[in-house]
């Protein structure tokens, strides 16, 4: 029997659909149906200034918007061969840890929430909030927030941030031992997540699943450590490892990940206390933008000798590895526009932890991939 | 702006919204059989009657009120989340804004539904899912366009997927504006509808 | 317009037996007396169970850190009655391909089977039915009833989420309907009685809570499970199902699933109650003054019964939920056994006679 | 920029030796590209034997992307792969005419390429041969453009009025 789980059904945390075959409660077969998000970010991107495409990033992945703006704006920067000044790569990482928290907090809402548990959605909703507020406090947005630039960042901290920064972070660090008490102390929970949606290192390999599930299948590969970008290399924290390649290796994983940026951003706004400076690039051409730019004739003449380049950056998003790759032919607007979504390939090998599973383990399963359907669409 | 790509003709099965003309095939919703159908033949004798007997007035002062104090009082949104303003939709639900104080639950099936809040961008293959989810929900119904995709396309909206407002396929009683609109816009649109409830002429 | 004739009516009938009372013969006074009781406790049914949602829905939002519902009425009292008026007025779609006689019958089936059981349980001293011997079986027998009549309503809505939640539902209430019954023996085994009011006069002494602690624990496990509570909601588990076998029920359909499921959950903290937690009565050597208020005993059974009904909440808002093949594992290879053990401590106590600090088992003390 | 170098230096010599060694007429050139070993452009007919080099004697053993770019005469394809041993990414691009475009699907060497080229032909126009199930992806079925083409423009919406009809 076929059944069509979505477009509308609460499994899907999204806009997709997925089509299961079923033998009484047991999966036989799946083919997951993509596309009902697709908003052409990667076209109307070719229409659009370096800098307004920066609205489009933080709507690609509305639950991890600012790693993906970090993601774009570390290509276009490339392209455009323009250098950030050192402020403003601490200011991105500090938004990249933020908002990796605050995705892998709404991940455990609504992951926990498919195995049945009501609590921990508004546990986690409310933990997330006061993240948000720290990003509205210098971005002005809760979701959205347009706050990376091409050579920098659009204005800096205001004064306090740092010191509410580590009221918070403790907060969080207190938080994180009552989700585990809730979830790992539970023995439903325990028998529900244990040896399910297994996926071994080298299935992970082969259809190049990334992120906390690669991670959770043993396999040490974190772009922060690797091949680490920003200031990935001047601060301290270890990669989360497990080792059972099921939902409870992928939780353990997140909620490890959680505490380690809680470590870093204890770093980051240590330096940035000790740090004041400019958080944008100085002489940056006119057309780009930037409220700091000086503004005169050598903007226009910058412009139309820009040179052309290609950019390429990877960065470790909450749900795994994501790429950008821009092509710069001169001009405002960048000529092609690609995105690598880390969930888009986890999602293609569906069909290797999915089959074989009853259907009421399809939710947790899918849960623990951390379903975000804007960057798998784009 | 350059031309549009005129070439663009439209497929069975779906809408391509640049030949003027979009037509969105919602499949069949063959199921569907409106209950009380078939009363209605002996209902209009029943009314006559009444009104007679009791006065249009009682039934406006007395009895419409109270349906409409409980239709507005007890709205659940469709359990639906579309893109960015689902995030949003969801914060509205949680500690914070706790929505259920209004008494707005959301709600899987659009069998229990009254309100359909279209939290996100429609795309043009989803556009009939869509309405026969609005199709699927009993009356009475509203339909509620949260953020600027739904209501007019937002920053998707010169894109070739995109369904440029929602009100092209339901009727929207409710537009709220916010790119994606704060779970308290989103809160005050639904006491917003709630007004129109309370003034609602049945 | 059917609400406007209704008042009508009911006035008229109300008016006309108020008028004709003195001059009727005394088996008819009987009979509307039983009729008017009946319809005092169908009232007090529904109510109390529309006052349990409005409980539950404030107890869960405290549990998750925000208020629920609180804005219609004071503190959301009123919530419910306007969701149930909602649900009233509004349409009601029959999926086409649906089978009429199970679509409709199904719940109003449930609805009715449910209210049916409030007329065998005892309330207070006074407030029953005039013990029925058996009534205890009769309650479990009716009660057992729902999960036919949930899968006739979630075959006949052919819908595959409704069938499988009807399949789950099948099979989950089969599981534990005999942990219930075994575990229920060793109630009857240590009151020797079938009969609800005996049951509680028996418990004078100590509640069977305290040597039947295992019993206990089988019996509320159990009835989680028949009531399709977390963690045992596998037939409606949103997350998979939508919303289980009730995925196509709209408006007064709906409102009738939803309100059945409300009374057995009222039923199922009443029985926990009656046979576990000495129903209205408190043990001797409380205060006298505790219980000598107008009153005390209907008092004293609805603290215990929402008590109770609050740790079923209170279960709602911390456990996952289970997964169907767990269920029935734990249903038979854990259950059951359990219960078993407990007859045989029942059995042991009666063998006793007394307990070394509980006192003496008051029917068989002799 | 500095910060994105990482060790891709060390190693692009001696892959492009590698690569030289091994496939002397499929590889046209090697160069530098920041953040990544290198960028190699290969003859679009000698895919298969690229890939399979690239994977198994150089160990790139994960696909991240696979991308088109429309480059109005011609169509480029790129590959960027990354490996666990080295600990950098590599980048492969091939032009093809934009009439009749087509390569060899990486389907048989890097699993992970089937959706990425399912969206790259529907996007892009660029058929991949031996794929195993190219089909729509984004787009619904029947959708017969292919809307990253630089010829496919975008417009502000027109005032559109729609039909819903019932089938």
């Amino acid at each position: 029997m076929w059944i069509n789980m979505g477009p509308q059904h609460p499994m899907t945390h999204g806009l997709w659909n997925l089509r299961v075959k079923i033998e009484g409660e047991i999966v036989k077969e799946i083919d997951p149906e993509m596309g009902f998000l697709h908003r052409g970010i990667e076209k109307i991107s070719e229409d659009r200034h370096y800098n307004e495409v920066i609205t489009l990033m933080d709507r690609t992945c509305y639950v991890a918007g600012i790693a993906w703006e970090h993601l774009y704006i570390q290509a276009a920067e490339q392209a455009l061969h323009v250098t950030p000044p050192a402020r403003a790569l601490w200011i991105r990482v500090l938004c990249e840890e933020m908002q990796r928290i605050a995705s892998h907090v709404m991940w455990y809402a609504a992951f926990v929430q498919d195995l049945g548990l009501m609590s921990p959605f508004l546990y986690g909703m409310r933990d997330r909030d006061l993240l948000l507020d720290h990003f509205q406090s210098f971005t002005g947005g809760r979701l959205t927030y347009e706050y990376m630039r091409v050579g920098g960042v659009r204005n800096d901290l205001p004064p306090g941030t740092t010191d509410r920064m580590r009221k918070t972070l403790d907060w969080l660090m207190d938080r994180f031992v009552e989700y585990d008490r809730l979830c790992m102390g539970s023995e439903i929970f325990r028998k529900r997540c244990d040896d399910l949606g297994v996926l071994k290192a080298n299935d992970c390999i082969a259809y190049g699943v990334t992120g906390p599930m690669l991670r959770s299948a043993g396999v040490r590969r974190d772009l922060r450590k690797d091949r680490p970008y920003a200031i990935y290399d001047q601060v301290d924290f270890d990669m989360a490892i497990a080792d059972s390649a099921d939902v409870t290796g992928r939780y353990l994983v997140r909620m490890e990940e959680m505490r380690q940026s809680v470590r870093i951003l204890r770093q980051v706004v240590d330096w940035l206390d000790k740090h004041p400076g400019p958080v944008m690039a100085p002489n940056l051409p006119r057309w780009l933008g930037a409220p700091y730019a000086p503004v005169g004739r050598e903007g226009y003449l910058l412009k139309r000798n820009y040179p052309k380049g290609v950019g390429l950056s990877a960065i470790e998003e909450p749900h795994g590895e994501a790429n950008a790759y821009v092509v710069n032919e001169g001009g405002e607007h960048p000529y092609r526009v690609k995105f690598r979504s880390p969930v888009y390939v986890n999602l293609s090998a569906a069909h290797k932890y999915l089959v074989g599973y009853h259907v009421a383990d399809i939710p947790p399963i899918m849960g623990s991939v951390d379903v975000c359907v804007g960057e798998v669409d784009r | 702006m350059s031309a549009p790509a005129k070439a663009i003709e439209a497929p069975p099965t779906v809408a391509i919204p640049s030949a003027g003309v979009a037509e969105v095939t919602a499949p069949a919703v063959p199921f569907l059989e409106i209950e009380g159908l078939r009363s209605q033949q002996f209902i209009p004798a029943a009314k006559e009657a009444l009104t007679s007997l009791l006065a249009e007035r009682a039934h406006g002062k007395l009895i419409r009120p109270v349906f409409n104090w409980a239709g507005r009082n007890s709205l659940f949104p469709l359990h639906w989340g579309l893109a960015c303003c689902a995030i949003e939709f969801a914060s509205a639900f949680g500690a914070r804004w706790d929505a259920e104080r209004f008494g707005v639950v959301p709600r899987s099936s659009p069998r229990q539904c009254d309100l359909l809040i279209v939290n996100g961008t429609v795309t043009w293959k989803v556009a009939h899912k869509l309405i026969t989810l609005y199709e699927q929900m009993p009356e009475p119904k509203w339909v509620i366009a949260m953020g600027n995709c739904a209501t007019g396309g937002g920053p998707f909206r010169t894109a070739y997927s995109v369904v440029p407002g929602v009100d092209k396929l339901v009727p929207v009683d409710v537009y709220i504006a916010g790119c994606p609109p704060r779970p308290e816009a989103l809160l005050d649109g639904i006491l917003k509808l709630e007004e129109l409830i309370r003034e609602r002429q049945e | 317009m059917t609400v406007q004739s209704l008042y009508g009516v009911a006035a008229l009938v109300a008016g006309g037996i108020a008028y004709l009372l003195p001059f009727l013969p005394p088996w008819l006074v009987t009979i509307i007396a039983d009729v008017v009781f009946g319809a005092i406790l169908l009232a007090a049914s529904m109510i109390n169970t529309i006052v349990l949602i409005w409980y539950e829905r404030k107890l869960l939002g405290r549990f998750m850190d925000r208020r629920g519902a609180m804005h219609v009425g004071y503190a959301g009292l009123l919530q419910n009655f306007a969701d149930g008026l909602k649900l009233f007025r509004k349409n009601t779609y029959k999926p086409r391909e649906a089978d009429s006689l199970g679509f409709y019958g199904g719940p109003t089936a449930y609805m009715v089977s449910s209210l049916v059981i409030f007329g065998i349980l005892p309330i207070s001293t006074g407030w029953d039915n005039g013990s029925l011997p058996l009534s205890l079986l009769l309650a479990l027998v009716i009660f057992s009833f729902a999960p036919l009549f949930i899968f006739l309503s979630a075959w006949s809505s052919n819908n595959k989420y409704s069938l499988m939640g009807g399949m789950r539902s099948a099979a989950q209430m089969i599981a534990y309907e005999v942990p219930i019954l075994i575990a229920v023996v060793a109630v009857v085994v240590l009151s020797g009685s079938f009969d609800l009011t005996t049951i509680v006069s028996e418990q004078r002494n100590y509640w069977f809570a305290l040597p039947l602690f295992l019993a206990l624990i089988v019996f509320v496990a159990g009835m989680l499970a028949e009531m399709e509570r977390i963690p045992f909601d596998l037939p409606e588990a949103e997350a998979e199902l939508v919303e289980g076998w009730n995925t196509e029920y709209g408006g007064m359909l709906f409102a009738f699933f939803m309100l059945a499921d409300y009374l057995r959950a009222l039923i199922g903290s009443i029985l926990i109650v009656l046979l576990f937690l000495g129903g209205w009565t408190l043990p001797s050597y409380v205060p006298a003054a505790l219980t000598s208020f107008p009153l005390a005993g209907i008092f004293w059974f609805m603290v215990k019964t929402y008590l109770v009904f609050g740790v079923f909440v209170w279960v709602r808002a911390s456990l996952p939920r289970v997964r169907t093949d767990q269920l029935l594992r734990v249903g038979w290879m854990r259950m059951v056994p359990l219960a078993l053990v407990s007859v045989l401590i029942a059995a042991a106590v009666v063998a006793a006679h007394c307990l070394p600090v509980l006192g003496c088992v008051p029917g068989l003390g002799s | 920029m500095g910060t994105d170098g990482g060790t891709g230096r060390m190693t692009s010599e001696e892959i492009s030796g590698r690569l030289k060694e091994k496939l002397p007429e499929a590889v046209l050139a090697f160069e530098e590209l920041p953040g990544t070993a290198g960028r190699v452009r290969f003859r679009a007919e000698s895919a298969l034997e690229v890939f399979r080099v690239v994977r198994s004697d150089l160990g790139y053993d994960h696909l991240s992307m696979v991308g088109g770019i429309d480059w109005v005469e011609e169509r480029e394809v790129i590959y960027l792969v990354w490996s666990d041993l080295r600990r950098n990414y590599l980048l492969l691009s091939t032009r093809i005419a934009a009439r009749d475009a087509h390569i060899e699907s990486a389907t048989p060497v890097w699993p992970s390429a089937n959706w990425h080229e399912r969206e790259a032909w529907e996007m892009v126009d660029i058929r991949f041969d031996h794929h195993p199930d190219l089909r729509h992806l984004l787009m619904p079925d029947g959708y017969a453009f292919h809307p990253l083409l630089r010829s496919f423009k975008l417009h502000e919406p027109e005032e559109l009025e729609v039909k819903v009809r019932r089938v």
